[in-house]
């Protein structure tokens, strides 16, 4: 069934659970709806008024409809309990420490993604919405001396294959969705809130290049909560590495950061 | 007219004793905002003197204590309903993932 | 002793029609009290607003099949603000899918199905000679008016009409243009209709049944009139209360849905703060998923009663599809939030609704089991609105069944705002109670006008309607599968994973502007048929409900003589009897009369 | 045309029309409130800190009495009509509506008061919710003082008519201003004491 859903390459750790249930229940509906349908046309060649020109008052007998209805439940009730509750709870439930993940912030505006790394000294620099500008969306402080080794990029998250990544969602304006179709991950950012995210990325940008055939592939940011005029371009990218090009990254970022100061 | 003239005279009765309690409520709640009891104390206090205002006006002043079961009905569900509201958004906005930014 | 009589005291014919030349132009056609004339007022009124908001969707379906080619034809009325050298502008895209959202389902279902065929057909069928408040009942009509007419002329404001959504989310509706105030008092003026209308409903219901029609008589729409009354009486308030908030946000400065610290276009909005976006959404939703079966309690009603007439026989299970709608009913306010799984949620809120909408799937399921079963045993009619009505069972079917893995908070994470939701939904509503409607209109035309539609006229229609429909919303579930999103104005082309899906975006277009123009010999089957449509009696289907016994069109007051009732709203095909439906109002042949059911006598 | 059970009860429900209108009207208040009221909670619990004591009791006590003293003159209104004492009636009308009056007219100085200090509903949360919720309450206040001067004018013929008909109209009349007064019960402790 997964492969008649069209649904984009998975490519996080969790992505099975997840496509595992839309198989699911979309073979639930796929038998009703032509178990059903079946019915529904055959009553319908078989009691047309030429057929059958008088109709039973009495009509359909039998424990029929019961045992659909019956089934129709047990299937639903061992979906929530044996899939759903735990997928849920394994989402928002048990996120990887901070110590062992790779931590970043994520903020959105209109009409971009602000993405802001600690640095080395792994803890984020201060910010305030009075030192925001034009080159400073995030309001970073610079006299904080945790912010001196922060890295910043705008619609581009890079992260390291096969690392629980943390990422700390929020907004400065309106509400946006962080949606990460590859990684089956999607989350409102909502103002005023910081709310946590995770997953383990399985298959490298390179990788994914590889398997799908695509040389111009690459993992995509999108939007998907209507956040004004420029909803449709808020678009970033990810960039998912082996831990050593994603250690030279930084490096790189790090260097660059130093030069410009 | 369906009641007669006695049942009203009594049920005036009531109104001028409901009345009393009600002026005698009112001072209670005022006056126990003056000790500072803790808050949820406070809180408590407060609500339940103002649900037993509430529920005098409604089943003497509004007739409430004797209506007909229609009426009961309707309210019945609004009540559970009126609830759900109170307390599900806050409940879940407890039971939220996100932290103050 | 009893009022009753007075209902036969004003029945014969030449009292009512003296008191029509009395009412004038005026009271008889435009501020009329008539719940048959507001009725129609509604159904026209409805009817308009849903052609123009499948207007403003064909115009955005040439969008995203050729994003930012000039609109054929139409292009050039927009104006430079909105669409310069015919090429829409996103904030005119987003203005149009907002206006499309809140036409459609304020201003064009809910007035139709509930103003319209509530107000015609429900008083008719419980034996009432109007509603119970016909003052309010002509207030409720105006009012709607008025408040369709003022969510309208956001078109012509500075910054344009509305365009943060059918939802309105803040702070996004909080900082938009003027447009978003008009459409909020708009909606303040709907809901204050509809809430009137739910009083007069639900009192007319109650108290203004015929002798002899208990509850378990009830055709089964009355049941479904009656059940929508309550949710709209208690779901629209919060957010009339909520549209209050964000009136008081954006015009006295309040911050109820806006938390302190937020930077617009890089500078910091001068609010006190202290909101929460999170409070508008619990409070919309609380209305609006209510609010998705309003626009389905009396599609469903209308369906079944068209069923039971085509088929000749009663419908299955009626007792089982009350509890079921009543069910349905309650559940209803119990589980908005699976509108709101990915704002946050945590594992225990989750469950609980998660639970919720899976229990509510279930009388779903009975219902319309219910309603295939009753297809056993017929001999089917395939009239104009039998069609429509068997298309909406197949059609219901896979928007509801759609609606399973959205209820599932975890595969919700990869449907949620794709167009995936909109197949869904779309579903439920379009091919879904539109068409429920469409048969509606075909079932009770002889009843408003004495005469019938064009059978051919309506078979194209419907044939028509039914495969480009098709065409239009199946393609949204392979989009939204493969992670296209909603609310695009390139339809998503930025996006490298949509590549492969954009050219369903054309098919779709296709789609909508054929079925776009299948309505078009419905338009001139209606309009034709007001006065030159055929002929016919009073009980054309051969019908077993109360609202056949009346004249076509029935007169000030309704009947000719007090209505009573005898046995239950289906009794199609009763062995022995000599014809094959045994109206409600028939006297039993033994017991002649049986005058002794007095008004009282019923529970 | 006459609709049906405008003036008497239905045998088997026991209610006229317009006596479960009135209820079905109110049952939709409480659902308008009871969102304010979510609001409230849900704002507060969210706030870091919720500010005390920001208004004035003695104006909000005052206002309490005036309240309930007019449901009982109210409810008097309609007993009265009861009792066919029609004088009497119009008199404990017309307190209602004196009383009503003094309510707004308190609640206008309180208002100007606060705005005067800067204190609008722009101020904070608070505010902007005791601004919310008590002008939506004035705003009933107002609709039923409409109500009652029709009552006591133009309205007041129908008693000649149709006196059983008129006592069903004040009585619902009353069962209106009861829940606004009820409304208020709530919004006085939740809002100056809490
Ligand atoms: C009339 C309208 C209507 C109806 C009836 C429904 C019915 C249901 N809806 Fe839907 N829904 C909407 C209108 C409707 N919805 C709208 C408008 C939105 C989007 C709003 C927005 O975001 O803008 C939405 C969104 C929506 C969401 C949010 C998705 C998201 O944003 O991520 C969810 C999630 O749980 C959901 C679930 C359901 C469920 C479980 C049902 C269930 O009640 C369905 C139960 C029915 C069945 C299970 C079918 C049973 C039938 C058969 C078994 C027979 C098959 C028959 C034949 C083959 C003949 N809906
Ligand atoms: C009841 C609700 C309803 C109905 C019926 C429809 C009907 C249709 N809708 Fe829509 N739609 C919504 C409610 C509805 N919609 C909502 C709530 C949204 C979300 C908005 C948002 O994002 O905020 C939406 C969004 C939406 C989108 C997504 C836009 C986006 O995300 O960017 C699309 C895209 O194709 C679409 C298409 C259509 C089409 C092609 C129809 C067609 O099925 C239309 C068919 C209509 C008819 C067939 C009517 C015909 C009428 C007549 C013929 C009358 C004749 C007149 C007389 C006789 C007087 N709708
Ligand atoms: Cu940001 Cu949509
Ligand atoms: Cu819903």
């Amino acid at each position: 069934m997964l492969n008649y859903l069209g649904l984009p390459a998975a490519a996080s750790s969790h992505a099975g659970d997840i496509d595992h249930m839309l198989v699911l229940v979309h073979w639930l509906m796929l038998v009703l709806f032509v178990g059903w349908g079946t019915f529904f046309l055959f009553v319908l060649v078989r009691f047309r008024r030429g057929a059958n020109p008088h109709a039973s008052y009495t009509g359909a007998k039998g424990k029929f409809a019961k045992s659909t209805e019956v089934v129709v439940a047990i299937v639903e009730i061992i979906l929530l309990v044996g899939y759903a509750i735990p997928a849920w709870a394994m989402r928002v439930q048990t996120y990887p420490a901070e110590s062992d993940a790779v931590v970043i912030r994520v903020t959105g505006e209109q009409f971009a993604w602000n993405v802001h790394y600690p640095g080395p000294d792994g803890k984020f620099g201060r910010t305030s919405i009075k030192l925001v500008s034009a080159d400073n969306p995030l309001g970073l402080d610079k006299t904080d001396p945790a912010s001196k080794d922060d890295i910043t990029t705008i619609n581009q998250l890079n992260i390291p294959v096969d690392r629980p990544i943390l990422i700390h969602l929020s907004t400065k304006d309106v509400i946006h969705s962080f949606g990460l179709y590859e990684m089956r991950v999607k989350q409102d950012a909502i103002p005023g809130m910081d709310i946590p995210v995770w997953f383990v990325p399985t298959t490298t940008t390179d990788d994914m290049r590889k398997k799908l055939g695509k040389a111009d592939f690459d993992y995509e940011i999108t939007c998907s909560q209507l956040c004004g005029l420029g909803h449709f371009r808020m678009r970033g990218f990810v960039t998912v590495q082996t831990q050593a090009d994603f250690d030279k990254w930084l490096a790189d970022q790090e260097k660059e950061l130093r030069a410009g100061n | 007219m369906h009641s007669d003239q006695a049942e009203v005279k009594k049920s005036v009765r009531s109104y001028m004793t409901v009345f009393v309690m009600l002026m005698v409520f009112t001072v209670l709640t005022v006056a126990a905002s003056r000790f500072h009891l803790a808050v949820p104390v406070a809180i408590t206090l407060a609500l339940v003197i103002a649900a037993m205002k509430g529920s005098m006006v409604a089943s003497v002043f509004m007739h409430l204590s004797h209506e007909k079961r229609a009426i009961y009905g309707a309210l019945l569900l609004t009540i559970v309903f009126f609830l759900v509201l109170l307390f599900i958004p806050v409940l879940s906005m407890m039971d939220h993932i996100g932290t103050p930014k | 002793m009893d009022k009753a009589a007075t209902i036969g005291a004003m029945a014969p014919g030449h009292a009512h029609e003296h008191e029509h030349e009395e009412l004038g132009f005026w009271r008889t056609y435009v501020f009329s009290q008539d719940h048959k004339v507001i009725g129609i007022q509604y159904t026209i009124t409805g009817l308009l607003f849903l052609l123009f908001g499948f207007t403003l969707m064909m115009i955005m379906r040439w969008q995203l099949a050729y994003p930012m080619r000039p609109i054929p034809f139409v292009g050039n009325w927009f104006g430079a603000a909105n669409a310069p050298g015919g090429v829409m502008l996103p904030e005119f895209y987003n203005q149009l899918g907002a206006m499309h959202g809140t036409i459609m389902v304020f201003l064009g279902v809910v007035p139709l199905a509930v103003g319209g065929f509530g107000n015609f057909v429900m008083p008719l069928q419980i034996g009432a000679p109007d509603m119970a408040f016909p003052k309010l009942n002509m207030m409720s009509y105006w009012v709607y008016f008025i408040g369709g007419v003022a969510m309208l002329t956001g078109f012509v404001m500075p910054g344009g009409a509305a365009q943060s959504g059918w939802t309105s989310y803040p702070p996004l509706s909080d900082i938009a243009t003027t447009g978003q105030t008009v459409w909020l008092i708009g909606m303040i003026f709907l809901i204050t209709s509809s809430l009137l209308g739910s009083i007069n409903f639900i009192v007319t219901i109650v108290q203004l049944r015929a002798k002899g029609l208990t509850f378990m008589r009830l055709p089964f729409f009355v049941w479904a009139q009656f059940v929508t009354s309550f949710l709209l009486l208690l779901a629209f308030p919060p957010l009339e209360a909520a549209g209050v908030l964000q009136l008081m946000d954006r015009l006295a400065g309040t911050s109820f849905f806006l938390p302190s610290g937020l930077v617009v276009s890089g500078r910091p909005l001068l609010v006190s703060g202290g909101g929460s976006p999170l409070l508008w959404q619990h409070l919309f939703w609380f209305l609006a998923h209510p609010e998705v079966y309003v626009l389905i309690l009396p599609a469903m009603g209308i369906v079944a009663e068209v069923i039971a007439n085509n088929t000749r026989k009663p419908l299955w299970g009626y007792r089982a599809m009350v509890y079921s709608v009543a069910f349905l009913g309650f559940m209803s306010f119990i589980v908005w939030a699976h509108h709101m799984f990915m704002t946050g949620m945590g594992t225990t809120m989750a469950a609980f609704f998660q639970t919720t909408t899976m229990i509510i799937s279930i009388p779903s399921v009975v219902i319309l089991t219910a309603l295939l079963l009753s297809l056993w045993g017929a001999s089917i009619r395939f009239t104009t609105p039998m069609l429509f009505a068997l298309a909406f069972l197949p059609m219901f079917g896979i928007g509801g069944l759609t609606g399973l893995p959205l209820g599932l908070a975890p595969s919700d994470i990869h449907l949620h705002d794709t167009y995936y939701v909109i197949g869904h939904f779309h579903y439920v509503v379009a091919p879904g109670t539109i068409f429920a409607l469409f048969a509606g209109v075909y079932y009770w035309f002889p009843k408003a006008t004495g005469r019938k539609m064009n059978e051919t006229l309506g078979a194209i229609h419907f044939w028509g309607s039914f495969i480009c429909i098709n065409f239009v919303f199946m393609p949204m579930f392979i989009q939204g599968l493969g992670g296209m999103n909603r609310r695009m104005y390139d339809g998503g082309a930025q996006y490298i994973h949509n590549a492969g899906l954009l050219k369903w975006n054309i098919v779709i277009g296709f789609g909508a502007w054929g079925l776009g123009l299948f309505q078009i010999p419905f338009i001139i089957n209606f309009f034709s048929s007001i006065k030159g449509g055929k002929r016919v009696g009073d009980n054309p289907w051969d019908a077993t409900t109360l609202e056949w016994s009346a004249p076509s069109p029935p007169g000030h007051g309704n009947f000719l003589t007090e209505p009573i009732v005898y046995r239950g709203p289906y009794e199609y095909s009763v062995p022995g009897a000599d014809k094959d439906f045994t109206p409600q109002f028939e006297p039993d042949k033994e017991k002649p009369g049986q005058s002794g059911v007095g008004r009282g006598g019923q529970n | 045309m006459i609709i049906p059970y405008t003036v008497e009860a239905r045998p088997d429900t026991g209610l006229h029309n317009g006596k479960l209108g009135i209820w079905l009207f109110l049952a939709s208040e409480v659902m308008l409130f009871g969102a304010l009221f979510s609001s409230y909670i849900l704002l507060r619990v969210g706030a870091p800190e919720w500010p005390h004591h920001e208004l004035s009791v003695k104006l909000g006590a005052i206002n309490t009495i005036i309240l309930i003293s007019s449901s009982v003159t109210m409810v008097m209104a309609w007993a009265s009509l009861k009792m066919n004492d029609f004088k009497k009636h119009r008199l404990y009308l017309l307190a209602t509506f004196a009383l009503s009056a003094f309510f707004l007219v308190n609640k206008y100085f309180e208002y100007s008061e606060h705005l005067s200090k800067g204190e609008g509903p722009w101020h904070s949360t608070f505010f902007a919710i005791y601004f919310t919720m008590t002008g939506l309450h004035g705003l009933h206040i107002l609709g039923g003082m409409v109500v009652m001067a029709y009552f006591l004018g133009p309205g007041a013929g129908l008693w000649k008519k149709n006196p059983e008909q008129f006592t069903n109209r004040i009585e619902i009349t009353g069962l209106y201003w009861h829940f606004v007064d009820l409304v208020w019960i709530f919004l006085f402790p939740v809002l100056y004491l809490l």
